[in-house]
């Protein structure tokens, strides 16, 4: 390749030496995939979601395949945070990775006690806090909402509690199940978080007619992968609407042009998701190929990039 | 260590119906595989079917491995018209191998239909490693669904038949056949097939006083114990987790390890 | 085959011989596909959305194709109500087939009128508003709204206007882009709504990377085919879990397997849409599919299944 | 009347970089299909791609069709590797042909790189139907890019090649090259290619006071008329409806229905 490309991004004061992370939960601590990859090239890991005590997750089955995707329902299992920052954690940092920690508690409460922990450890150099993940059913939650992340206030207040806790970078992950992306955004934004990650999986299921029974255990789960990506790309180019901080875009991404859909529509940001368990150098192709991708278009910095679709 | 290989197809057949024989030339692979150890198949180019598709090694060659495989759906059915020639893209070895354990003086062979297909790799492994040659229980449904009887017999194994109607062998559950064959102390048992027939078979082994080693089945995204899509109940935990990896932690389990009550 | 299966529904007062019929705009006003198969043999036929003038619809490109699926901004290009009565409906008539028109106007005003005008004529045979499509945008609408059918209040109010200009039976098509369906469909069944049309496209957007532009002139357009299918089953279920009334089910079927899904999760008639452009004579093998798959299951009556799901 | 037909391949190869000709066995396809219709291919079973890719007749011959394709994407790198003896899913024929009309003395193709691909057909149809031959502008980017040079003079048609880097023929635009064929009444121009150069020769025609037939290329879904994806703006209304159906009032269209300020 000839010119060099500047590919890294600030995240919402995250360095990373490159807009590709990974989506959590499709990863798990970055440790399996090194065997294909060198996992430190990607401009972060972002764990699975970590709770405070470990959680087996929902009964199986918890995963079926559909059309350009996969439904799951793993219901958060994880090794919780003490086994993360005892085994993962250390791996992650011998292995020169910049980490996101994702995490996921019952509570503010909870989630700030997760963030406050991560930073005091050195555990993590951002924290993202999955606020849509279809298990949370809170009493408090708006009419018709399940998800902390559909609920504005909801957001406001488990943002502001995490905020208390924590000087890293912290990132707000939506849903997709809304009406308008940008209220729980701003309320995020409002709140003091330093960067909205966009999309979690899309609430869906499905039955196998043969015995008449849902195919997943939980009978609900989310939809992943490129299916998704139109809907994701959508909501990004809301969010970039609105928010003066930055996105990280996620939903269906499987390669670079695919990545570029996202940077275009306004995110920073893009993390690889299902796509990896199809084909586990994806993430390293999409760096490749976006570096690729500004030389053909002589293009110096990828930042440039971020937000230029041309309406 | 597991990787991805794009391997020419060297032969692809029926070898009775809705099953198929897959041979793909893989230095690579054949290499590093051992019997019980799975890969996943990207069934065509494209992101229909989304996933790969888990297999076990049926055999392992010089540089070449082979697939035995049975159409499920519609990844299989499409599979199915991979020809001689062609290329496929596959990830693996996957998974923890069956035990080689040299203290065993008997091993038995419990297969389930498709079930087999782990096993004539296991039964070459043995006599190559262990220098013993396992009896082997073959059940299926029906006839037709009896697979690799011949490949048995050439690497010189005892074959007891096992039909649900009695077309051929005994009309009789694969676990009966196998408790009538008086395994004692020093025996351990390999099983692979139906979760049912798993679960049986698990269960005249803890009567029998033997080790029952199974390998599992669930539906699998990654294959490399990330995604904990594919988990099955353990009666331990590993890892502060009570659900195992089934690609992970597996496919290959001692029985005794697996919460069977769900089954 | 075997013994005879019964087929037939009643979908909220319109007699069908069978549950299935098409989406609408999948099948234009039925004459083309008439030469792939009898569309009479259809439990109905669901005209594309009829609008008071003709529509010239969206500028092109109008469409792209999406993993297992595709993104549409049509923006309703129709032939008006005048052309449909006096051109498409006598040929519907003419084969014998059950009509479903699809209507859409700016106003409940021009719903009342258009599904006057379809009963007076005898034109059709149900009613099925869209209060789904991506281009109305109302004053009125509540914050964040940018369809009817993600507003209750709307919903009821252009559901109530419909309802008194006819007695057909009354179908109101949602939208998947909400946080809970069932506050729009109460709506609708309160305001006297004989049956619930789920689910219209998902919005979604794509990007030419290349040229960095919208794929579609519109920007945004809606997401359709088997991509979006585990969302749809998943709001049919959420519908027939709180309904009185009936659901039509659609989005992403492709064969009998799918179609009973839907009728699993409570739909009692289901609509094949964008599958249809793949390959025409689907409808017609979701039909021979659900008579085989009663016949292998001893259901005498394939309205026994609906919502039989066993959880 | 448009059908579904399986068919089988009879030949399928790269006729030059990136270029492929298919040809499939399909006497119903053969004995329909008029030159300039097209038909929609099945890339391959399952859901990806998820649309059918439209692709002219290149020529009809007794029993079989050929398409000339060049790979432009995904769906087409898909096809290129689908083998003799394998089957294909195709819908067709669709859309309007080429109008042979009696009454025009003199007939010029204008074909753009890919463009070519419906031409074969039509000139043989002209040869056959109307006892005449036409003349042919070969354009192309560059030489490797001028295709079907060869089957023309076989047909007995004058060729004049145009590259837009001089490598073969002049290094001139064909409506260049038409204008200075002096085309007077009684020539009828048929131009298929990129949509500039369709604009260009449809303004050079309009300027020559000749009638000029333009092949439109649009994205499809259905290619029956039916999903209104395909349209382009039209100069005129056909049934109240300002936009023009590629696949169902097209592909071929009098230049002058169509609103070229957009392109
Ligand atoms: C470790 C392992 C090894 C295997 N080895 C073999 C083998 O050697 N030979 C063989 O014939 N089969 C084997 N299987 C089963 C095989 O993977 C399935 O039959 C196959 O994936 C079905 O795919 P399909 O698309 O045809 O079926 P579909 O039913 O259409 O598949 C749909 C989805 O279900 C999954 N799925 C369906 N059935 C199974 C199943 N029984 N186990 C896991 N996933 C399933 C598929 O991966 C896919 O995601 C193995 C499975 C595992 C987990
Ligand atoms: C009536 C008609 C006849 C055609 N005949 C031929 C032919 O004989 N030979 C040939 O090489 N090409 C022909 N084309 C163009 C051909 O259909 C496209 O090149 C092809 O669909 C590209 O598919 P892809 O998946 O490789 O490209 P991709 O760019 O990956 O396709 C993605 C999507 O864009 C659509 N698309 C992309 N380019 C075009 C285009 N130029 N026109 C229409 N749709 C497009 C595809 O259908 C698909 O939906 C014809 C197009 C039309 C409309
Ligand atoms: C198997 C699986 C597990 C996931 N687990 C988590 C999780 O623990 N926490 C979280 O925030 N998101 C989780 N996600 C959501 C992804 O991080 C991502 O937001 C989503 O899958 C969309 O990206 P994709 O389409 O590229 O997969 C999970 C997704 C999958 C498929
Ligand atoms: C090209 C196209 C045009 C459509 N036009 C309309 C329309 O005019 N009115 C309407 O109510 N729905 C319209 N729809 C939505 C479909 O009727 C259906 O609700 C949706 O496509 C989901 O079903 P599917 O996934 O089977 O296509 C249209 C869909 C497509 C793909
Ligand atoms: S398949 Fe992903 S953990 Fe086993
Ligand atoms: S492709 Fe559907 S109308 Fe032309």
């Amino acid at each position: 390749m000839g010119t060099s490309v500047d590919l890294s991004i600030n995240l919402g004061g995250l360095k990373m030496k490159n807009p590709v992370t990974v989506g959590s939960g499709t990863f798990a601590y970055g440790q399996e995939y090194n065997s294909y990859f060198d996992v430190s090239r990607l401009g972060a890991v972002t764990t699975k979601s970590l709770s405070l005590q470990p959680r087996a997750g929902n009964n199986p089955p918890r995963l079926v395949e559909t059309p350009a995707g996969m439904l799951n329902a793993i219901g958060l299992q994880n090794v919780g945070i003490d086994v993360y920052l005892k085994e993962k954690a250390p791996w992650l940092r011998e292995h020169g990775c910049t980490i996101i920690g994702n995490i996921y508690g019952a509570s503010p409460e909870e989630y700030a006690e997760l963030a406050q922990r991560l930073e005091a450890e050195g555990a993590a150099d951002a924290i993202e806090a999955n606020l849509s993940c279809p298990n949370v059913h809170n009493a408090k939650t708006a009419r018709g909402c399940t998800l902390v992340a559909q609920d504005p206030e909801l957001v406001k207040a488990y943002t502001e509690a995490i905020r208390a806790a924590t000087k890293l970078p912290l990132f707000i992950k939506l849903s997709p199940n809304v009406i308008d992306i940008a209220e729980p955004a701003l309320a995020a934004e409002a709140a003091g978080a330093d960067a909205i990650s966009a999309i979690n999986t899309i609430t869906s299921m499905g039955i196998n007619p043969e015995t008449r029974k849902p195919i997943l255990s939980n009978i609900v789960g989310g939809l992943s992968g490129p299916a998704i990506r139109p809907v994701a790309v959508k909501l990004v180019w809301d969010l970039s609407k609105v928010l003066k901080i930055p996105v990280l875009g996620m939903g269906g991404i499987t390669n670079a042009s695919d990545a570029m859909q996202f940077i275009l529509a306004g995110a920073t940001g893009v993390a690889i998701g299902s796509y990896t368990f199809r084909h586990p150098t994806a993430a390293m192709e999409v760096i490749d190929g976006l570096e690729d991708y500004c030389q053909r278009h002589d293009v110096a910095k990828i930042t440039d990039l971020v937000g230029a679709m041309e309406v | 260590m597991p990787g991805i290989v794009t391997c020419e197809v060297k032969m692809h057949q029926e070898v009775s119906p809705g099953h198929y024989r897959l041979v793909v030339h893989s230095p690579q692979l054949a290499g590093e595989a051992q019997a019980g150890q799975f890969c996943m198949l990207e069934v065509q180019a494209g992101l229909f079917p989304f996933l790969r598709r888990p297999m076990c090694f049926e055999r392992i060659f010089k540089d070449s491995v082979s697939i035995l495989y049975k159409i499920e759906g519609e990844g299989t059915r499409l599979l199915s018209r991979l020809t001689q020639g062609q290329t496929i893209s596959i990830q693996g070895p996957l998974g923890k191998p069956w035990p080689l354990d040299e203290s065993i003086e008997r091993h038995i062979f419990v297969a389930g239909g498709i079930g087999v297909a782990p096993f004539p790799a296991l039964a070459e492994a043995m006599i190559a490693k262990l220098g013993k040659t396992p009896e082997v229980i073959l059940a299926a449904r029906t006839e037709s669904m009896l697979l690799c009887e011949e490949e048995f017999h050439q690497m010189g194994c005892k074959v007891h038949l096992a039909t649900d109607d009695g077309s051929a062998g005994e009309k009789a559950f694969a676990s009966e056949v196998l408790t009538r064959l008086n395994p004692g102390t020093g025996t351990m048992v390999h099983c692979c097939g139906p979760m049912v027939m798993m679960k049986a078979t698990h269960v005249a082994c803890e009567a029998l006083g033997i080790p029952c080693m199974t390998s599992l089945e669930a539906e699998m995204a990654c294959g490399d114990g990330v995604c904990l899509g594919c988990v099955v109940e353990s009666t331990i935990e590993i890892e502060a987790e009570r659900m195992v990896r089934v690609c992970y932690d597996g496919p290959v389990f001692e029985s005794t390890l697996i919460n069977w009550a769900a089954y």
